[in-house]
């Protein structure tokens, strides 16, 4: 689980959405680490957003992959210099279509204490949200689809 | 040169890229408005290797250059 | 899933390590509410501290349960009241002997937004650490045992 | 009155509860400082029907009383 600190560009996407049971499974594997005392996980669920008489039913995630990865990298990299406690980090971002009440996104950070993981997980993906090229179309019940736009 | 062509703007352009020959990020531009209808009315930005630029730079014809709407990760 | 909106008294402990898989159940369970775009969990993980040439291979934790759940019932009214946009919030924490690298505690909030699940869950944590009468006997390798406490 | 003990004091004292009478909450901890050797040295709290109290309060013998050491959940 030390493999992080190596520069090498990780996959961070996987086809369809993200099983919670992967999320439990993730969780298992850093019982080894007894270095650990504090888990942060953020998990992104699309929502059935509603507005103007419009419901999302889904997303369609796609994304420029080469250089999604080769940002994810260089945040990676930062966050483990910012946290150098941190001991492990994990980002996963789903493509394809995703339905409301699915998974599409986890970030998840392990720590001696809690400061270290709580604010690398926010920090993380608010880099994420602002830096990867991921691009979403919201697909609509009534048929149709509009543009997911990222704030801020 | 391939550039290519991203969410709501390849669904705008009907492609997902476009094959030109530009020799600086401003002539690209400028060809990208002609070629996509409607492109000044979405945000994008231009990544050349895989960043993104905002100035003008010199292309050599062997860059990997992208347009990208806004993100929508997470 | 609404039951938290209620003034009934939740009991939050469970005997034993809190199991990964049970974290992943808790998370899938959420998926038919589509009004929710953003879980934040965190998980306490048992630590191997070492210090003075002393390992923790386990902590016994005891609580005054009639008095932890009446706390924890507050500090559960008073976060819905400080973050009205959560939907759900989930607290276990685990009493008896658990291992280093066993989980002990879970702390999972979910709202529309992220920033409502995050700020929760850190106020949550923070409040049951410092209001909630759980004790905590570290248990040595070498053998004896030491009382943890939390600070500030 | 049935009192209460966890945790390290409950290990000081070498049983889980003490039975004492006590009028006031300051007559009480006078009488646990008597009974339970080395409490003065335990950073602790006494709860009345499950709130921490602070000052001296008077004490009718039905409430529920407990002696709490430093907290270490989570």
């Amino acid at each position: 689980m030390n493999e992080h600190r190596h520069h090498k560009v990780k996959d961070i996407f996987l086809d369809g959405a993200i099983d919670p049971a992967f999320v439990g499974t993730s969780i298992a594997k850093h019982a080894t680490r007894t270095d650990i005392g504090a888990h942060e996980i953020f998990l992104g669920q699309v929502r059935a957003d509603e507005a103007d008489g419009r419901r999302v039913a889904a997303i369609e995630y796609t994304a420029y992959r080469e250089m999604a990865l080769e940002r994810m990298t260089v945040i990676r990299e930062e966050a483990f210099g910012k946290w150098p406690e941190m001991t492990c980090l994990h980002v996963h971002h789903s493509l394809g279509i995703i339905k409301a009440g699915e998974l599409c996104f986890m970030v998840f950070a392990s720590a001696p204490h809690r400061s270290a993981s709580r604010e690398a997980v926010s920090w993380v993906v608010d880099r994420i949200k602002a830096e990867l090229p991921i691009f979403g179309k919201e697909m609509l019940e009534q048929g149709g689809h509009e543009w997911k736009v990222n704030h801020g | 040169m391939r550039i290519r062509l991203f969410g709501m703007i390849a669904e705008k352009a009907g492609t997902d890229h476009l094959e030109v020959n530009a020799g600086s990020l401003d002539e690209l531009r400028a060809m990208l408005a002609q070629r996509i209808q409607g492109l000044d009315g979405i945000r994008h930005a231009i990544a050349v290797d895989r960043r993104i630029v905002q100035s003008d730079i010199v292309l050599t014809g062997s860059e990997e250059i992208a347009v990208l709407p806004p993100f929508a990760g997470g």
